[in-house]
C-alpha cells in the first residue's frame, strides 16, 4: 500500500472527473472570452454556460431560468438567505432551521440575528433526523423562511425535506433546503421536493471546486447577494467563471445519468464497512439512521480517543478520512451535529467520517477494517479514559 | 501543518503508560477542547528519574506529552518547573498556531503532578 | 486575416497563460484535496493556497495576513462596500465614491441607500479625473467610507487614489480602491496607496475567471460577506477555489515581475492607435486623459453611428473590441461613464473601447487602422444622422 | 446570438438610402436608447413601390430597417399596415430577446411614413 492514498473523504471533496476537465479545458486555453461580449469568442463562451445552465435545469427538474450560477454552496447558502430575509424583512422576522445545519446555513442566520432577525434552531431525532410536526410547531404568524439541509454532511442522514415543502406551502413561508451533499448521491427534483430555493456546489460531485448554483424557483421573492454587472440576469454580478461552470454542468449530466447505478455500488460498500467496524471493534457506535442515510456515508465515535490523533494515524497507513465536517476541522470544538444528537463531548471528539466516492473498491475497505481495530486500540491504551 | 518531530513523537510517543506508586500525579485537561492528559513521576531525592503519561487529545497534545514527558526526566524538581510550554513547542520545532494550548496542557500536568508531589510529601512531614 | 482573431478587449477579459494554466493543471488532477482538511492530500492543498496568498502580498507589498481569496472583482468589491458599511453603522451612514465606478461598486450603493445609507457621488472632470478636492468637500462628520477606482474600466484614466487616501486617513476614514482594471498594469503597491481596502480579479491579468481578491489592512473593521465554515481565518467562508487561487499567485508573480516592460510595449502601441484613429477619421474624440491612463487603454468615440454596430462589423473582420465597458453591454443604456465626463447621448453610443494585450503586435495596430476608417464611414452613410 | 439572417440583412443591408420626393417620410427612435429609424417610401395608386432607410442602431436594428423596407415593397397601404414587428422578427429567424424593441421601431417607422403619406394627402384634398 506504500504511495497510494485510499480517498475516503468525498463528502470533504471529490477529485475532478477526467470527462469533465476535458469539457473545462477549452475554456482554459483558447475559448478565454467574456460571455458579456458580443464577438464571436464571447458568444461562444456565453453558448457554454447556457448549456451548462440546462444541464443543471434538467438534472434538478428545473427551469433554466431558475438556476443561477455561484462560486459554491456557502454562496448560495449565503444568498439564499441574507437574500430572502432581506427582501421579507417587511412580512416577518422569523426564521426557522435546524441544530444540524451546515455552518454556512447556521452562520449567516447568527449574522441575520446580530441585524434584528430571530431564528429558532429546532432539535433533531436522536437519529439525526427532524420530525417535521417540530418544524410546525415553530412556526409563528412572522415566520418568513424555513431552511432545512436534504442530506447531512456528518452523519449523512436524510431529512424529510418534501414534508417540510408542504407544510411551509400550506402557510405561504418560503422554503429552502441545503442539498450540496445530496446532489450526486440521491434524485435531487425541485418539484416533487417542492422547495423554493436550493443550493448546490459543484465540487462534492466530481466537479470543479469554487462553483455551484442556487435553484430559485420562479417568483420568489429573493434580493441579489453581489451586485454589479448585468450577469446571470440582473441577480449575481461578477464575470462567469466559464470554465468551473461548464465543469459543473458537465458533472451533474454525469452524477445523475448513472446514480442509481452508483449509489448502488456505494451503498454496499458503506454496509460491508458498518457491519464490519461494529463487529471488530467495541465501545463504537454508528452515528445517524441506519437506512435514512446516503448511500456512501458511514460515520462512526469510538469512546476514549480523539479524532485528530485517530486522522493522524490513518493518514500515516495512506487512508484520507475525516472527523467531524471537512469545513470545521482545523476548529477545536467538537462537532454541533454529534452533539445535537446527544453525544457526549468525549464521544463527539472521537467521531470518524468515512465517505466513500466511484474509486473506491471492497479492497479499500478490507484494508481499512485491517488498521482501524489496532489503530483504535492503540489510541485507547494511550488514554486516560481507557480501562482496558 | 505538523513538523515532522511533532510527527515522529506522536507516531512513537516515548514514555506512554503508567507508573505504579507514582510520587506524583496529575490529570489536567478541558473537556469542551476534548483534550486531557495524565501524568505520572517518580521522584527520588528531588530529581524526577521517570515520567510517564497517558493523553486523549489531538496529535499535538501525545506529542507535547510525549516531548515534555522526555525533558523533565532527570532534571531537579526546580528545574522542571521551569520548563515553558514554549519551551516544549521548540524542542518539537514548533506548534500550528491554533496548538498552542496543546502544549500549555503538557506544562500545566507536569506542574500540578509536582505540586501533587509535594502537597503529599508535605502530609508526611506534618503526619 | 481569415479565421485568426485580433483580440482588442483585454480589459473584458484576458487569455490565461501557459504557464499559470501549468502550474493550475495538478490542482485540477490528482492534487484534488480539500485545504480544511489534515491529511496530506488536504495539507498539499492548504501549501498551495499559501504560496499564492503569499505571491498577492508580495505583488502588491501587503502582509500576508492582509490577503483574502474571493470569487473575483464583483465580490471583493461588495465584501468592501457592504462590509465595512454594516461593521461601521453606528459610527455613520455616509459614503463617498465618484460617478464613473464601476458598476460592481455603484450597485452594491445603491443596494445601501436603499437600507437607509447615504452616498454622495462626486463627478469627474471633462478628462475623465476625480478632483481630491472635490472628495474633500464631500466629507460629512458621519462619512465612514470613501471608494474611488484606481483605474477606470472604460476610459482607461487613473484616479489620484494617493491623495484621497491622504485625505481619508486625516479624517480617520476608511478607504477602498477597485484596483481591477489597474493590477498587471500599472505599480499597484498597497502602503505607498495608503489604501485600507483594494480589490483585484485574476481574469484581468492572464489569471483564470471566477477568483479575486481583496486586500484588508489590518485593523479594518469589517464584516465577513458570506458566512460559514472557518476558510480564510473565519472571514470567507467556502470550500477555496485551490486551481484558481493558484493561478492567481502565478498570474499576479507574471504580472508584476515584467510590469515596466509590458506596459513600456503596451503604451507605444497604444499611442500608434490613438494617434492614427485621430488623424485618419473625422468627427472622433478620445474619451479620457491623454496621458494619464493605463498603457494598454484606447477609448474612442465616433458621431453619426451607433457602437453596437460598430463591433458587429469589426467582429466580421476578425477583430473583437468592446463598446463601453464590457459587463455592461447587453444593456441598452449608454456608459455611464461616458456621460459622466459630459457626452451626449448620441456620441456616447458611438464608443469603441481598444484594450491592448501582450498578444497584440504592430500589425494588429495596423489592420485595425486600415479596416476602421471603412467601417465608419459605411456606418455614417447609413446614418440619418450624418450629412456628408 | 443573432441568426444568421440578422447577420445577413446587418452586413448587406437592402434599401439603404433616401428618396428623394418621396410620398411618406418619418423618423422615429428613441434618444435614450441610441436608435433613430427614418424610413422614406415612394407609393402609386395605393401600392409602395419603392423604400428606403436610414438607421442609427444596433445590429438588430439596421437588420429590422431592413427586412421591413423589403416587406413593404409591393404591398398596399393596408397590407403594409398589417405587418407587425413579429412578422419582421419572424422574417429574420427571430430576434435576442432584449432586442425585440427594436423591430418595434421598424413597424413604427413603416407606420408613421405611411401617416405621413396620408396626411398629405389630405392636405393635397382639402386645399
Ligand atoms: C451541507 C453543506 N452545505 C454547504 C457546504 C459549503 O459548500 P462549499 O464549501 O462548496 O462552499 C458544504 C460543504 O462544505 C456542505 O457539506
Ligand atoms: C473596474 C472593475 N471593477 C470590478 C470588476 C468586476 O470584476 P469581475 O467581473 O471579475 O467580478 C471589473 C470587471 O468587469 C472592473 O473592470
Ligand atoms: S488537545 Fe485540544 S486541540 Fe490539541
Ligand atoms: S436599436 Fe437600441 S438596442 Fe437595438
Amino acid at each position: 500500500m506504500e504511495g497510494k492514498i485510499i480517498y475516503f473523504d468525498h463528502a470533504a471533496t471529490t477529485p475532478l472527473k477526467k470527462e469533465v476537465l476535458d469539457e473545462m479545458m477549452p475554456y482554459l486555453t483558447e475559448q478565454y472570452g467574456n460571455p458579456s461580449t458580443i464577438y464571436k469568442l464571447g458568444r461562444e463562451a456565453k453558448k457554454a454556460v447556457e448549456l451548462a445552465r440546462e444541464r443543471v435545469a434538467k438534472a434538478l427538474n428545473a427551469d433554466i431560468q431558475e438556476i443561477y450560477f455561484t462560486s459554491g454552496g456557502t454562496e448560495s447558502d449565503n444568498w439564499a438567505l441574507k437574500g430572502v430575509a432581506f427582501a421579507n424583512k417587511d412580512k416577518g422576522k422569523h426564521i426557522i432551521t435546524t441544530t444540524i445545519e451546515h455552518h454556512a446555513v447556521l452562520h449567516p442566520l447568527k449574522y441575520l440575528e446580530g441585524l434584528g432577525f430571530e431564528v429558532t434552531y429546532v432539535p433533531v431525532e436522536p437519529n439525526g433526523i427532524v420530525d417535521p410536526q417540530k418544524i410546525k410547531e415553530a412556526i409563528r404568524n412572522d415566520t418568513i423562511l424555513i431552511s432545512v439541509m436534504l442530506a447531512n454532511n456528518e452523519i449523512g442522514t436524510i431529512q424529510p425535506v418534501k414534508e417540510i415543502a408542504k407544510i411551509a406551502k400550506e402557510k405561504g413561508i418560503i422554503i429552502h433546503t441545503d442539498a450540496v451533499q445530496a446532489v450526486g448521491q440521491i434524485p435531487v427534483d425541485v418539484k416533487d421536493l417542492g422547495v423554493d430555493l436550493l443550493s448546490l456546489s459543484a465540487h462534492k460531485f466530481y466537479g470543479p471546486k469554487g462553483v455551484g448554483a442556487l435553484y430559485i424557483r420562479k417568483g420568489t421573492k429573493i434580493h441579489p447577494f453581489s451586485h454589479g454587472g448585468a450577469q446571470e440576469r440582473n441577480r449575481r454580478a461578477g464575470t462567469e467563471n466559464v470554465a468551473g461552470i461548464v465543469g459543473l454542468g458537465k458533472a451533474i449530466e454525469l452524477a445523475t445519468q448513472n446514480l442509481s447505478e452508483y449509489a448502488a455500488k456505494l451503498q454496499k460498500l458503506r454496509d460491508k464497512l458498518i457491519d464490519g467496524v461494529l463487529s471488530k471493534i467495541d465501545y463504537v457506535r454508528l452515528n445517524g439512521d441506519r437506512n435514512q442515510r446516503l448511500p456512501n456515508n458511514a460515520n462512526f465515535s469510538f469512546e476514549f480517543i480523539e479524532g485528530e490523533s485517530l486522522l493522524l494515524m490513518l493518514d500515516m497507513k495512506g487512508i484520507a478520512a475525516s472527523s467531524g465536517s471537512a469545513c470545521t476541522s482545523g476548529s477545536l470544538d467538537p462537532s454541533h451535529v454529534l452533539l445535537a444528537i446527544g453525544l457526549e463531548h468525549e464521544v463527539a471528539h472521537g467521531s470518524l467520517r468515512i465517505t466513500l466516492g466511484e474509486d473506491n473498491t471492497e479492497e479499500d475497505i478490507d484494508y481499512l477494517l485491517e488498521v482501524l481495530p489496532e489503530i483504535v486500540s492503540r489510541l485507547r491504551e494511550m488514554s486516560p479514559l481507557y480501562e482496558s | 501543518m505538523y513538523s515532522e518531530k511533532v510527527l515522529d513523537h506522536f507516531m512513537n510517543p516515548r514514555n506512554v503508560g503508567e507508573i505504579e506508586n507514582a510520587d506524583g500525579v496529575a490529570q489536567v485537561g478541558n473537556p469542551k477542547c476534548g483534550d486531557i492528559m495524565k501524568v505520572y513521576l517518580k521522584i527520588e531525592n528531588g530529581i524526577i528519574v521517570d515520567a510517564k503519561f497517558k493523553t486523549f487529545g489531538c496529535g499535538a497534545a501525545v506529542a507535547t506529552s510525549s516531548m515534555a514527558t522526555e525533558m523533565v526526566k532527570g532534571k531537579t524538581i526546580e528545574e522542571a518547573l521551569q520548563i515553558t510550554n514554549k519551551a516544549v513547542a521548540e524542542a518539537l520545532d514548533g506548534l500550528p498556531a491554533n496548538k498552542l494550548h496543546c502544549s500549555v496542557l503538557a506544562e500545566e500536568a507536569i506542574k500540578a503532578a509536582i505540586e501533587d508531589y509535594l502537597s503529599k510529601q508535605k502530609s508526611k512531614n506534618t503526619n
